[in-house]
């Protein structure tokens, strides 16, 4: 299952959903709303989406996370719109009969997430400032190594 | 034919818009729309070489030919999670 | 933070504990009961514990696990007494300032608790019999690989 | 010196207790201690053959001398998680 929502994120809902007595291990990942990125201060994101995109880049997601990996269940929900410092932008809750394989599809299911379905965040400064962020993949162009991972 | 483009985030503000409208000609590639949008905002450029072009929501490579019903968005680097 | 319980694990509010503004990630493994270990069915299990030793190993983990990744928050709770299938027996929570590092850190700790804390389960059948798990390392003696995760 | 040594698990069933004493010369070791529990209880050598001591809450290892304060206890391979 997957969705995007304008609205809190309900973590411990998604969680019972994907438990299961055949399962003996759940991996939830939980992306929040840092205060830091590298040197400047956040006060607040905004989260836009290509939402027919990214509703079939997630579809994927979750059918390739099924394909490598004896799952249970798998949910990925991520927010759109504001978000303050410590909000949940993002929800991964992966069941499988055991744990290895738990957390690599969890790993898998946010890396692949992060990299190919089309969200964006705006950093919010406190001087009012907002800035999109679209760091390279390649060397070549400028972008703090802090931003790399959530 | 007429291409209506989309655009996101950073895209969409230098261009001033969320969406514009190109001509190209029958079988025009991504590539061929790739250089008039560059021509047409030179503002977007830069991060316009750093974008993909997604089809009917699915990525596009250069060679791809462009057909008057396609759903055409330029996806500049994703930043979700 | 560490404890031990004969109540049921509120993982909820664990992760809650564990998240800060500083940590752009949470990451939380729950183990629960499986209703199958191998061909084996399990109707409820009896976790039992040598619990000063227990409760100093798991300090040592929470200390191992904060020297080895910038942790924000770790928390390590393990269940005593009878389960029931598809009760939540352990819950590792750990917040990091990225994804990486809290998948790595909460990992290591479940590997190391499982490793380490003097903590025994006993698996009952549906049959009344229940037999106490104490699966050999070591290859020569049999033990069921199914057994060997969680 | 009395050593009184806790059991747990299977452990305390084979031996039917969840503690037992055991006279021990002063300054025996780690090892000395396992040869004396296999020698009382035949029952339990199997499952102790395969596991640790602890020694006040801490693994020891075979050299380790024990002292009649020590807290000792039998730890079978453990199945938490």
């Amino acid at each position: 299952m997957f969705h995007l929502t304008r609205e809190a994120i309900d973590y411990a809902t998604l969680t019972e959903a994907v438990r299961s007595p055949r399962c003996g291990a759940v991996v939830l990942f939980l992306g929040t709303v840092r205060d830091l990125t590298g040197e400047q201060v956040t006060v607040f994101l905004d989260y836009e989406a290509y939402a027919p995109m990214a509703e079939k880049k997630l579809a994927e997601i979750e059918a390739e996370v099924r394909r490598r990996w004896p799952v249970g269940e798998v949910a990925l929900v991520h927010r759109l719109g504001r978000l303050a410092v410590g909000e949940v932008s993002v929800a991964v809750a992966v069941s499988c009969p055991h744990r290895r394989e738990a957390f690599a599809a969890c790993q898998f299911a946010i890396d692949t997430l992060k990299q190919l379905v089309p969200i964006w965040k705006r950093e919010n400064a406190p001087d009012g400032r907002g800035e999109w962020v679209h760091q390279s993949v390649s060397a070549d162009v400028a972008c703090s190594p802090a931003q790399e991972q959530p | 034919m007429v291409i209506r483009v989309k655009l996101f985030a950073a895209m969409s503000e230098l261009a001033g818009s969320d969406c514009v409208e190109i001509e190209l000609p029958d079988g025009a590639s991504v590539a061929e729309l790739r250089r008039q949008l560059a021509g047409q905002w030179p503002l977007i450029r830069s991060l316009l070489s750093r974008s993909a072009i997604a089809i009917n929501h699915d990525f596009a490579d250069h060679e791809r030919i462009l057909q008057s019903t396609d759903e055409v968005a330029v996806i500049p680097p994703v930043s979700g999670g």
